[in-house]
């Protein structure tokens, strides 16, 4: 009997220290003003901002670190910790004025010793960290308190927005922190409006005012990031008023009408430039054929496409890879021929132009081309719901025009870092339904399907690809300063894609973010989606009066 | 008890340990293609990055020098480090996870043995009546069904259609508690239905178990003998028939441990409850493969763990037991 | 002759277990489903054959999914890879256990030391997160799935053959065949397999039953082929694409209730089997 | 008179598992040690003694069931310590057994026609067509029915005294003239041993048998046997004329066996009898001298230094004993 009690005990025991594992002491509640924001994915690599863009986390790093600009889907900068840039073509110089109001949340102000510090680190560890400017900086150099310059090794337009993509850290802080890529930077201090306060892996971020906030301090005492891993559960809890705001909405857009349909909610789903397309290997035969890709553009289901996988938060696709939302760069004229036909229509069509090459169909009801090649072949992607969707349905209307498909699926790791690009990629595929969230600025498609080496990684060669013309013009086009010369050579190059059909764009996707209205307003200026949207929308959140 | 025993035990355990290990040490290495690629699972790596991670894992040298320093970097607990929350180590992270994994699983594994106890010593008392042939049907039942499946039926009716509970975590984020016991209360509301399905999806086996070993017991003459002296039915179910029944269940308890932690990558995932269940899931997706090979290590270290408690519980409930 | 005396009273005493009758008529109604799934499905279980979300109405019995695909046609299709894994998963782990089990319990000495001792450790391993590492590195699909519990699964069929041939092997029987010269080969042959099937079989059945169940969850975990679905696969699905927020219930419970189903109908069948061959082993 | 069996000093050790951790040493137990005797053709030659004297040991050892530590057995001048095994096998033909449990030495799932062919099969003796002639024919020898529903029965249909006689039929079939019988009625009902017994001795004088019978009755032994054995923790301690060693038993412990069995008539008396002292001890190295000195009424102090030899007192008896002459 004593015995048993003593087990009794000891169970006791145990599970009363479980509970005090697990629990840290608590913070007693006060009546501050809270904004909780729920976001699927943990910040798992600490508040380090270097690491930061490597991950989603990027996403609350900036309320405490800011960058130069930021840049809006339209193709704008807004100037932010720097208020304002000029070039000096003799020098091949480009000078940033930095904000005088900005400063750290310690009350130092941010210099352009700060700026310099940071381009140097991320220079420095550029092969984890990923830095985007490091290859055309030759040197950079302090002007004065709040100047800095970057002296560049070739003529680039778009650096200043490629520097907009660095979150700047403050000198006296990092100067000894040693190995950047190590550091988990336990106590960030930033020029954003918020302050670190709690972190609890896996369950939340909690930041708090910062009163010094060189913008003016927010309405929101305290910034909650709850870390979410069901969108469902997300959703509900933004209805129930448990959650302010969410945001990215990617992947529940059939939850999307439910969530519109309520009062206190506002659901903000904009055109980015974001991109669904069907990417083709060019060493696969016949697939270099023009007509060939002509006819399975015109079979491709790109209205179903948009109506039911993204569950019509999509638009059909311009032919040229650029969205219209990029007003700046895109060329509205290279829209889908198949636009205003039937679908019917279009099958019969793309059958036609089959027919005529004299492709015919077998017993199986799979073309063979005039050297014997038997239409089949596989359609990668990623396993996930909307691409695995999207990939059955191209192979149901391919079907139809006597295209084989076979969807197979694989992780992102297996199928971009080992068989599509990847420095060991196995180049084992044919099709590849693919999607991409392009920054505005026309420079990046230049490296991408005119990359400088021409045979570096992760990019359109791996596509197996190649068109003097279009690509001279690209690479052309990173060099010209003349704004108006640079816009003239990006739509020329989107009608040489769009005429060339270089891949099949399927559909533009929507992204968004929901909030609720009950117990703030956005007094946000910008009305644009950015890549910084959970910055800017703070930032505007005022207190419901 | 003898050391020869206490020998025997610590050996096997030993042995599974390092087979675990060589398990782990072998999977990425026995991948086709290059070994790096198994490393990193093909992020994109710069010849730098790249070259760190040959000379991290030794990639270059030969497999035992290789094997000797994963299994020196084992023992040190040193699991390598995350891909997803580069750069922590695998270990903290794990770490942070376990004891709200231990939390549901414990507590689920309690009130299974007190289902399956009474139910077990119900039916077993009515043998062969329709009542004993209904409630082992419905724990067949009950134990076919996919435990994920329960989880989310559970979890559509009473948190999504009914509200009674929250969906998802492990407590309110960010909140602030007035004191520990509404903090303690959060902490159970988040937990009871991920602690109710585990709970309901397996208690079935205890009460098998205890419903067999109950029936042969009560053929046993002393319980006959019990009886005829006029002892009350209470008495006799459970002072003396039961706790002789417990034993196996007991002993099962420990062994059961494997399947219970396993089932809590599907309680956790669908519960988004940020146990290591869920963190294997979330490795899973996120493709961290020195996660999952640092869960996969712990969990083998927790079952033998396991398994040991129970021996010398075993000891401590059975007089006869010398071992 | 008396083989067939033996079915009919097999035949006689299963009869009188309803559970385990009603669970063979579950399995049989699923194999015929999977096996005619064209001639049952009313719509294509993969092409939208009406609008997203629709509740269960008489065109769609079990309403639709998010891509209007008709849940009932998916759910006669999913059949066909639930019990292909099942079966073959199945199969694999009782060819390999059966005969580790038989060799290591009949020539017993070093190899069955050997053998023991590696079953020891695969049944202590945490099944679960093995399988799921395994998987995680080989890449989602049928075959990996099957693969994986394959490589786990033997362990315990493997001890309980072993067990078996060994009580069989030290029975008066195998030593007065022996003692009339008989050669092992003759031994394994018609003493001991005749009297060990019976536990394979039983286990068989019951391995059948994880197999489905290990399948439905390294499905829903997204291991699963994505493209060929089975239950567990729908399930991954519905979740993934909010059905709980939706209310979609009728997404969300028939796979489910199939599984349970058919894991439980084998489950019966297992129990009865085990229950039938071991009253006959017992009796000797 | 013709020796069909010769056996010399024939040894068998177990050894006893105990692993430790450091020590290693191994032990044994002497089931059988060192043991000689001869068989003459057409006898029939009883080993007694109580169950774990090793009788059953040295029966299999006979038949090569088991592989003897050290020692030879002749069969007909050949040793068959050192055949290979497919002289073995052939071996088999002409030695078989009958074993004591006629419920667990018949293979339950096997029907009456296979088991009493499977020896047929295992040697590919007699063409299949005519397989059936020998069976029945083998049945009847062994007076049990050879109707087709009788051979299609299993085990489970039988009494335990059909059992035994289709354990007979199995030893019989191949044609063999050697049989060792281990305990072949002890586990039948009274009324059914009678039967058997008579059917095994009608057949030995039918067919030309030489049996071993091994039991722990010593009365059994008297009616069945030519010669007697008595065995004693793995030795045998007295050897004679079945008539001589039951009425005039010269060792202790065969007295002492005498004693557990009641007379025929009861004013008949066998031979000397003593009372019994202890139990038949648990064992891993044997006593020291005479193995049987601690539960030896007539010990004396020699009786527990040396160890007796087996020695001819009269024609043909010996005896293991310093005290008996």
């Amino acid at each position: 009997m004593r015995k048993k009690r003593a087990l009794v005990a000891l169970g006791a025991i145990i599970f009363i220290l479980t509970f005090v594992m697990a629990f840290s002491p608590l913070s007693v509640a006060e009546a501050k003003t809270k904004y909780v924001v729920a976001w699927y994915a943990d910040p798992g690599a600490g508040m380090n901002p270097f690491l930061a863009r490597a991950h989603s986390d990027y996403i609350f790093i900036p309320w405490m670190y800011e960058p130069m600009n930021i840049e809006t889907w339209d193709g704008k900068l807004i100037p932010w910790l720097a208020k304002s840039w000029e070039y000096k073509a003799a020098t091949m110089e480009w000078i940033f004025h930095i904000d005088e109001r900005a400063r750290w949340s310690d009350g130092k102000p941010v210099t352009a010793e700060d700026v310099k510090f940071t381009f140097d680190v991320a220079h420095k560890y550029d092969a984890v960290v990923g830095n985007p400017t490091k290859k055309y900086v030759d040197a950079i150099t302090v002007v004065d308190e709040r100047s800095v310059a970057f002296k560049l090794n070739e003529t680039l337009a778009a650096f200043p927005s490629t520097v907009g993509q660095v979150l700047i850290v403050p000198k006296h802080r990092w100067s000894n922190v040693g190995d950047v890529t190590k550091y988990t930077n336990p106590e960030p201090l930033g020029s954003g409006p918020f302050k670190f306060k709690e972190f609890k892996q896996r369950t939340y971020l909690a930041l708090e005012k910062n009163e010094l906030y060189w913008q003016g301090p927010s309405d929101i005492d305290e910034l909650v990031v709850r870390v979410f891993s069901n969108m469902q559960a997300e959703i509900q809890a933004l209805q129930k008023g448990e959650v302010d705001f969410i945001p990215d909405l990617a992947g529940v857009e059939n939850l999307l009408r439910r969530l519109s349909a309520d009062k206190n909610v506002n659901v903000q789903m904009e055109m980015t430039n974001n991109t669904f397309y069907v990417a083709l290997n060019y060493r696969r035969e016949p697939l270099k054929n023009k007509q060939l890709r002509q006819a399975l553009d015109y079979a491709a289901p790109k209205e179903r496409i948009v109506t039911i996988a993204l569950a019509g938060y999509g638009d059909l696709p311009l032919m040229g890879y650029f969205a219209p939302v990029v007003k700046k760069w895109v060329n509205p004229t290279v829209t889908w021929e198949g636009r205003k036909m039937e679908e019917e229509v279009r099958i019969n069509k793309a059958n036609e132009i089959l027919d005529n090459l004299g492709w015919k169909k077998g017993s199986d009801g799979i073309r063979v081309t005039s050297d014997g090649t038997k239409l089949e072949y596989r359609i990668k992607c990623m396993s996930d719901p909307a691409f695995i969707r999207t990939a059955e349905m191209v192979k149901d209307n391919w079907a139809k025009i006597g295209v084989k498909l076979t969807v197979q699926v694989h992780d992102r790791r297996t199928l971009y870092g080992g068989i599509v690009f990847g420095g060991k990629s196995t180049k084992d595929w044919d099709f590849l339904l693919h999607r991409s969230v392009l920054r505005p600025d026309p420079d990046h498609i230049a490296r991408e399907y005119a990359p400088e080496p021409p045979q570096s990684w992760y990019n359109a060669t791996a596509f197996g690809w190649e068109n003097d013309e279009m690509q001279t013009i690209l690479k052309k086009s990173r060099r010209e300063m003349d704004e108006t010369k640079r816009i003239m050579m990006i739509k020329k190059f989107q009608e040489m894609f769009a005429d060339e059909l270089v891949v099949i764009p399927l559909a533009h996707k929507h992204m968004g973010y929901a909030y609720r209205t009950d117990r703030f307003v956005n007094t946000n200026e910008f009305d644009v989606y950015t890549s910084l949207i959970p910055l800017v929308n703070v930032v505007g959140m005022k207190l419901k009066k | 008890m003898s050391s020869r025993w206490l020998f025997r035990r610590l050996t096997s355990g030993v042995m599974v340990l390092f087979a675990a290990m060589i398990i782990n040490f072998a999977i990425p290495r026995a991948m086709p293609g290059d070994p790096v690629d198994s490393f990193t699972s093909g992020v994109k790596l710069t010849a730098e990055a790249r070259q760190a991670i040959v000379e991290r894992f030794g990639l270059d040298k030969p497999l035992w020098v290789q094997f000797a320093r994963y299994f020196v970097n084992t023992l040190k607990g040193d699991f390598g480090v995350s891909f997803y929350y580069f750069p922590k180590p695998v270990l903290n992270i794990m770490m942070q996870a376990l004891p709200w994994t231990l939390l549901i699983v414990v507590s689920a594994m309690i009130f299974q043995v007190i289902i399956g106890y009474f139910l077990g010593v119900a039916a077993a008392w009515r043998v062969g009546t329709r009542f004993d042939s209904i409630i082992q049907t419905v724990s067949i039942t009950v134990f076919s069904s996919p435990i994920f499946w329960v989880a989310m039926v559970f979890l559509y009716v009473f948190g999504f259609q009914l509200e009674w509970f929250p969906l998802g975590g492990n407590y309110t984020a960010g909140e602030s508690y007035p004191n520990t016991f509404a903090f303690l209360l959060d902490v159970m509301k988040h937990a009871a239905l991920p602690i109710a399905t585990l709970a309901f999806s397996r208690f079935a086996v205890y009460q098998v178990l205890m419903r067999n070993t109950m029936v042969g017991v009560l053929r046993e003459q002393y319980i006959v003998t019990a009886e005829a002296k006029g002892m009350g039915q209470f008495r006799v179910k459970h002072r003396h028939a039961a706790r002789n029944a417990m034993l196996p269940m007991i002993t099962f308890a420990g062994v059961s441990l494997t399947i219970q932690i396993g089932g809590s990558v599907f309680i956790e995932t669908v519960f988004s409850y940020p146990g290591i269940g869920k963190l294997i899931f979330d490795s899973v997706i996120s493709r961290d493969y020195p996660m999952l090979q640092g869960c996969f290590f712990l969990f083998s270290l927790l079952v033998i763990i396991g398994t040991i408690v129970v021996d010398f519980l075993y000891l401590f409930l059975d007089p006869r037991i010398k071992y | 002759m008396p083989k067939k005396k033996a079915i009919i009273e097999f035949c006689r005493v299963y009869k009188q277990r309803k559970t385990a009758v009603f669970g063979f008529v579950v399995v049989v109604v699923f194999f015929l489903a999977a096996v005619f799934a064209p001639f049952i499905a009313p719509h294509s279980p993969r092409e939208g054959s009406g609008i997203p979300f629709d509740p269960p109405s008489k065109e769609h019995w079990l309403g639709t999914n998010d891509v209007g695909v008709d849940i009932f046609s998916e759910l006669v299709y999913s059949a066909r890879v639930s019990l292909t894994v099942g079966f073959v998963a199945a199969s694999a782990v009782v060819i390999i256990g059966s005969l580790i089990g038989l060799i290591s319990g009949f020539f017993g000495g070093f190899l069955d030391e050997f053998l023991m001792r590696i079953t020891e450790i695969v049944l202590v391993l945490p099944r679960l997160p093995l399988m799921i590492v395994m998987a995680a590195y080989l890449g989602p699909g049928m075959w990996t799935i099957i693969f994986v519990y394959s490589v786990v699964g033997w362990a315990t069929l493997a001890r309980q053959v072993r067990s078996q041939v060994l009580s069989v092997k030290e029975s008066d029987f195998v030593e007065a065949s022996r003692a009339i010269g008989a050669s092992n080969s003759h031994i394994i042959i018609s003493h001991i397999m005749p009297n060990v099937w019976g536990v394979i079989i039983a286990n068989a059945i019951m391995e059948v039953m994880f197999a489905i169940l290990v399948e439905a969850g390294l499905s829903f975990l997204g291991l699963g082929d994505p493209v060929h679905k089975s239950w567990g696969v729908m399930l991954y699905f519905a979740q993934i694409q909010g059905a709980f927020l939706l209310g979609t219930w009728w997404w969300i419970f028939p796979p489910g209730v199939c599984i349970a189903l058919l894991s439980s109908s084998f489950n019966f069948i297992g129990t009865a089997l085990n229950d039938l061959f071991g009253l006959k082993l017992g009796k000797r | 008179m013709e020796t069909i069996y010769k056996v010399e000093e024939l040894k068998k050790l177990f050894p006893v598992k105990r692993r430790g951790i450091f020590e290693r040493t191994r032990r044994y137990i002497h089931a059988v040690d060192e043991v000689s005797f001869n068989i003459n053709k057409g006898e029939t030659f009883g080993i007694v003694g109580e169950s774990g004297c090793g009788k059953t040991t040295l029966a299999r050892m006979l038949l090569r069931l088991e592989e003897p530590t050290s020692g030879k057995i002749f069969f007909k001048g050949q040793d068959i310590t050192s055949v290979d095994r497919q002289e073995l096998k052939n071996l088999r033909k002409k030695m078989q057994m009958i074993f004591q449990d006629p419920y667990s030495s018949l293979d339950p799932r096997k029907t009456i026609y296979n088991l009493v062919a499977e020896p047929l099969k295992v040697h590919k003796v007699v063409q299949d067509g005519t397989r059936e002639e020998k069976v029945k024919e083998t049945l009847a020898l062994v007076d049990l029915p050879t109707t087709e529903e009788f051979l299609g029965k299993v085990p489970d249909e039988l009494s335990g005294g059909q059992r035994q006689r289709i354990g007979i039929a199995r030893a019989l079939i191949l044609g063999a003239e050697f049989i060792v019988a281990d305990e072949p009625v002890s586990m039948l009902d009274a009324s059914v041993k009678a039967g058997i017994t008579s059917l095994m001795i009608d057949l030995k004088q039918r067919i030309g048998l030489t049996y071993v019978f091994i039991t722990h009755e010593i009365g059994l032994a008297y009616y069945t046997c030519d010669r007697i054995a008595v065995m004693y923790l793995g030795k045998i301690v007295e050897l004679g004329n079945a008539e001589e060693v039951i009425r005039k038993p010269l060792h202790p412990y065969t007295q002492l066996l005498m004693e557990a069995i009641p007379p025929l008539q009861p004013d008949e008396q066998w031979g000397k009898t003593i009372t019994e002292r202890g139990e038949l001890p648990l064992f891993d190295e044997p006593p020291k001298g005479c193995r049987f000195h601690p539960r030896c009424p007539a010990a004396k102090d020699p009786c527990s230094m040396d160890e007796p030899e087996l020695k001819e007192i009269t024609q043909g008896h010996h005896v293991a004993c310093l005290e008996s002459w």
